[in-house]
């Protein structure tokens, strides 16, 4: 997929290889040496705009796109009643929102073999734990610092864990689970499991020396390994031209020699395609580097007075929402009609509510389960 | 006396520095256009222009390099972490660059330079959002390390972290951002570095603590005196050098102390106090020094707990009641 | 007993545990087909093949990331730093990942990984390839520090290191690694985490020197035995856990302590122990405990200076005779 | 330079801004966001093969060029001498030789305005500090540690410092000075003086986030910087191309949308006509990102069995020594004669043994120097 033009030099004739796989090619380095009389760099990338997919496209029946529909309103909702609890301050702490982001984390969980393939991310998190299979209670609860919450209400809002679902977290520090990312990769290649491992970083994360340094690694060990900057043009305040001299991040791709691509992230089609084509490529250990271009329509986080950009920019792109996209094609391809969709809206919501009443009903942790958990204390030798 | 806010005392520090020296400029994420995640740095932008007042991607371990670099080719830089959290991804500029190079060079190179932002922890933030980093800081010879624990204290200091030719961490708190106090106006506010402040003498027992844990101390201070003990509040603010001869000074008077540090207790600031008090004033020492600290774990996230974690006002209390073997 | 050098007793332990556990790998710049920066996986390519045995670019961060989600994953890893020194740029992989990811998952994610690799001062590789990194690793919960003195200690504690399922810092020496010394051939040899060694039994007076220093330690003792003295010697092995128990049961029946340790002083391992003697022993101590650590400065090059740098014997030996008032 | 096709797009049309240096272009983010039907990226880079060059073409007088011959020779004989004393154990600690790469040192330093413009490179630094003008007495000193040495003793090999000469050290963690080159940088254009600060660092080196970082921060910022890696082909044991999934360094300028260029490090020729070239682009606040292809004759460091390579390959770059190619090209262009270049010869040696006599009698530093430097201690304010 990299074509280079390179008239003057073999130095590309090295294949790449994994570093220790093979004995060291004695002699290959001196050839590669010769300085060329023109050089340049052509590359493609694989790009997913939106409206190209219908459902059918990607083998995806009626009951699936309606759950998914299902899960993105999960979401939207679950966060809305969030947002609403921390305005009560039965949450606390930072409490980052995903809505207007919903179609990547559901596109996503589409493409993967959920409790095979893992996913990190950062702290903007409910919405790919919910779409991971994480129930609302575990994520409410959490939220409410409760013992019922995924992590036990050690971790909170920018921390949910599911190891049954194979979602590593949930990570506040910007860029740095990304390699952690590949790390995870790296253990699906060693156990042979065949499951790949996708890492979801922002725009501002791309900053990152982290990035760099997990997309080369990925790239030499030949992981089954997808890094995805869920491009949502802000990272706080700061727009994405601010921040980088090239803001094409599929681009990037190229300093690595891995598959690069960009996907809409406001239309769950999009994504699902995007994935399924980087997924069968990873579980062939031909990692990619994945742009998905999408909108945060609030705020950072429950403080962000929002100068940054305009109400018309919001707007405008509130017309591009998601869930609303999915659900003029649910309707338009007759694939079901609005009273179910009603239904399903109240259903939601039902869920949600009781998550909350689930979630103010679980126990405050016992203050000595400070200590617990801070170690494996177990006697070792630990091994079974 | 004007009263100010913490943030805003911090505020006025860096502005009349700026103006004072050209050289001076801060640079930091969020910290122009934003206004600062925090507000500290609010109408600076607007003020000084976007050559002095820079917004950063996020790379911190780039930014913080470039302040070194920046710093060895005579400019003096104010760098902002939005958190002391997020240093750890920068900290090899900071200990191999910031704290080395005067000293690998043989002294051709100073290193002026403010590493500034919040320390310790703020609330429901959990494990990695948490942090008091001044244990680490203080460790490495080459830095300084400042922990201002009210407004006037604030703006005095950082003016002197500004002007320092040294590298200095200066750690401010998410949670005193908003705090008011008095704040002198005398012109060309300066406090010098490695001065301890006796905060309330005392003769019974002293307690030492810095930034918020101060404010603790200070109430513990109000409680033993209703009880009819008299305890001395020492605020060290500069963690590194540190004012050992004040808090030695007032041992030698009470024969007791107690630390207050919402630092991770081992190998930290109270373990170090604690060496060389026991050092030089042992034979004053009538009791074990006692410290108060946050708990030995990562912070967690629920309420209930992240309170539990940070030092408690009443242990502080009974930990000065027993050094006094008054209970 | 076989004798092995420190180097071969690392070796040993990884080779064993890698035969026993399949999900165990080494990971490290230069540990393959260079079989080493300093020899200690020398071979270990050859018999485990480059799945299991992976050279890596200098990507500190990178690779120590990769391991935290590799033990996510089921795997062991055992990263190896070409030196400690590096793991400034990767520590935030270390504090904010590898120690905190069980805690914020609520005890869901194991991350059984070792950091391991040289520690300490090496002789004149100046300011920033000298550093002493356990007071720092120290401070941090959700950590386990190890730091034997000998081969015998380095094979059965890196053995416990790889099965222990938390992150462990395991910290060996530059200057150490060509040294010999007996080494148990029990099948399966395993030295328990948090134990400290009695290396020498004595009543006048404690000395607590981990690592390098540790030799020195014994060198001072038999000074004081020559002099008609009797020095117990501790090697605390692990730093965190620390065996407190251990040495304050040494120190009721001495009443005296010296300790020996090579990093920077202000805030480090020296000062909590003193911390943690004199909170629970007080009453026993008859002199105040002494340190001989490295200078407050950075390494420096030149070699009287580096020599001049670290602990000196000549010191360590001053100091008992203090504690003991023989002098 | 960089040429992006992106057919259905103007995402591109944004213009790079530099941070905080305007107002936020509000609503601009949203047009930029659709995903384009293809995406590809085509970039040119600069390259200046080996024997292309005549000291002519490069406005260098004969004098010029001899002295930088001298200059080259210095360097190869400081080393060797080093080298020597290093077995005598006079030098101890880390010594990293720069044999074989010399005419990247003095190629610079010949491009550069000496005084105004900067540089900073890693360990491997004492053919860069003598091409500044270090003298070889005080580098000689430094490693000898006296206090004869350019930093008084408290650096060694490593870390070669000259703050008259701009040299900015000598630096011993890999990848780490490479920010601090991009704030010299900084510090020129925000002082106005019109100074460029190169920053060098290893093949290895490019693995490091801190390259990443540096790259970006100067393309956003528009700094007079250069970021040159020194592609000897290895990073200790490692051969370049087991390290990298793209061992073209120069694309990596693609992924910031700076100036990437290519030069031969066994011509200097080469070298000078690239930093020409990048100097002068620096100076209006276009940055590059340069790849010199050199090689190391010596091992990485004074113990390093160097199985990584045959011997083979070694002599076969040793065939294309700069110091020799620059020799013959004196010779043949009829630039000087034999005769002169003996003279040369002894000249440098008889500089190189007095630097061992001068550091030989230098002091060793007191003791009591070792608290010296660390602060400084003189009372604040300091402010002159
Ligand atoms: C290392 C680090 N630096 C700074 C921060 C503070 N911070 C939290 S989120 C954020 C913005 C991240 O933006 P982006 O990566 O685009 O993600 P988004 O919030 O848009 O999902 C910043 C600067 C942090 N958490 N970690
Ligand atoms: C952060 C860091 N990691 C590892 C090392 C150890 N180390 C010193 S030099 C080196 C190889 C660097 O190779 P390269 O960048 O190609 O430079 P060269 O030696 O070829 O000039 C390594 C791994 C170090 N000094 N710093
Ligand atoms: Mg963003
Ligand atoms: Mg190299």
């Amino acid at each position: 997929m990299a074509k280079q033009t390179n008239k003057t030099s073999t130095r590309r004739a090295a294949p790449k290889r994994k570093p220790a796989a093979k004995k060291p090619a004695a002699g290959k380095n001196v050839e590669q040496n010769v300085v060329p009389d023109s050089l340049s760099l052509t590359q493609e990338f694989d790009t997913y705009p939106a409206g190209k997919y219908t459902h059918t496209d990607l083998g995806l029946s009626e009951d699936q796109v309606i759950a998914m529909y299902r899960n993105m309103l999960l979401q939207r909702r679950f966060e809305e009643r969030a947002a609403q609890m921390y305005g009560k301050q039965k949450i606390a702490g930072f409490l980052h929102l995903y809505i207007g982001q919903e179609a990547i984390s559901t596109g996503t969980a589409t493409a993967m073999e959920i409790g095979k393939d893992s996913l990190i991310t950062a702290y903007r998190d409910h919405g790919h734990a919910l779409a991971l299979g994480m129930s609302a209670n575990e994520g409410m609860a959490e939220m409410f610092g409760k013992v019922g919450g995924c992590s036990k209400g050690k971790g909170g809002s920018m921390h949910f864990f599911d190891k049954e679902n194979r979602m590593f977290g949930g990570h506040g520090i910007v860029g740095a689970h990304v390699p952690v990312g590949v790390g995870i990769a790296f253990g699906h290649k060693y156990k042979e499991d065949d499951g790949v491992a996708i890492a979801f970083y922002g725009d501002g994360a791309a900053g990152q020396g982290a990035i760099h340094e997990a997309a080369n690694l990925m790239s030499i060990y030949e992981l089954p390994a997808i890094l995805v900057v869920e491009n949502n043009q802000y990272a706080m305040g700061t727009a994405v031209h601010r921040a980088f001299g090239q803001v094409e991040f599929s681009h990037w791709a190229a300093s690595y020699d891995v598959r690069g691509s960009v996907a809409d992230g406001m239309d769950v089609f999009s994504v699902v395609k995007a994935m399924q084509d980087a997924i069968a490529s990873a579980r062939e250990f031909k990692p990619t580097m994945m742009e998905i271009r999408t909108y945060r329509y609030r705020g950072h986080s429950m403080s962000d007075p929002q100068k940054y950009r305009t109400k018309e920019e919001l707007d405008a792109k509130k017309n591009e929402d998601p869930i609303v996209r999915l659900k003029a094609y649910l309707l338009e391809n007759k694939i079901t009609d609005e009273k179910t969709l009603d239904a399903i809206d109240d259903d939601v919501k039902e869920e949600v509510m009781a998550s909350v009443e689930f979630a103010e009903n679980s126990p405050a942790p016992d203050l000595d389960a400070i200590y617990d958990d801070v170690y494996d204390t177990r006697d070792y030798p630990y091994l079974a | 006396m004007a009263v100010l806010q913490y943030r805003e005392a911090l505020r006025a520090a860096m502005t009349e520095e700026m103006e004072r020296d050209e050289r001076v400029f801060l640079m930091g994420e969020e910290v122009a256009e934003y206004n600062g995640a925090y507000k500290v740095s609010e109408g600076m932008l607007e003020k000084f222009g976007p050559k002095r007042v820079i917004d950063t991607p996020i790379s911190e371990n780039g930014f913080c390099g470039l302040g070194v670099g920046a710093a060895m080719n005579g400019l003096r830089p104010i760098i902002e972490f939005m958190t002391f959290n997020f240093s750890f991804v920068a900290i090899d500029q900071i200990i191999n660059n910031a704290a080395k190079i005067r000293y690998m060079s043989g002294g051709q190179f100073d290193v002026p330079i403010v590493f500034r932002g919040a320390n310790g922890a703020a609330g429901q933030l959990a494990a990695t959002h948490n942090t008091s980093t001044e244990s680490i800081y203080s460790t490495i010879p080459g830095l300084k390390v400042i922990a201002p624990s009210n407004p006037d204290d604030a703006k005095g200091l950082l003016k002197s972290a500004i002007r320092d030719n040294n590298p200095v961490i200066f750690l401010e708190s998410e949670v005193m951002f908003g705090m008011k106090g008095e704040v002198s106006d005398a012109e060309d506010y300066i406090i010098p570095i490695g001065k301890a402040r006796i905060a309330k003498e005392g003769t019974d027992v002293t307690i030492v603590a810095h930034s918020k844990s101060y404010h603790i101390a200070m109430r513990v201070a109000e409680r033993l005196e209703n009880d009819g003990y008299s305890a001395e509040v020492i605020d060290p603010r500069t963690i590194r050098p540190l004012d050992i001869d004040t808090i030695v000074d007032s041992i030698k008077k009470t024969n007791r102390c107690v630390i207050i540090d919402e630092s991770n207790p081992y190998a930290s600031i109270s373990s170090e106090i604690t060496f060389q008090i026991q050092d030089r004033a042992f034979d004053f020492l009538d009791a074990p020094i006692k410290r108060i600290t946050a708990k030995d774990v990562p912070a967690p996230y629920a309420k209930n707990l992240i309170e539990y974690y940070m030092p408690q006002e009443e242990d502080a209390y009974q930990a000065c009641l027993s050094v006094m073997y008054a209970k």
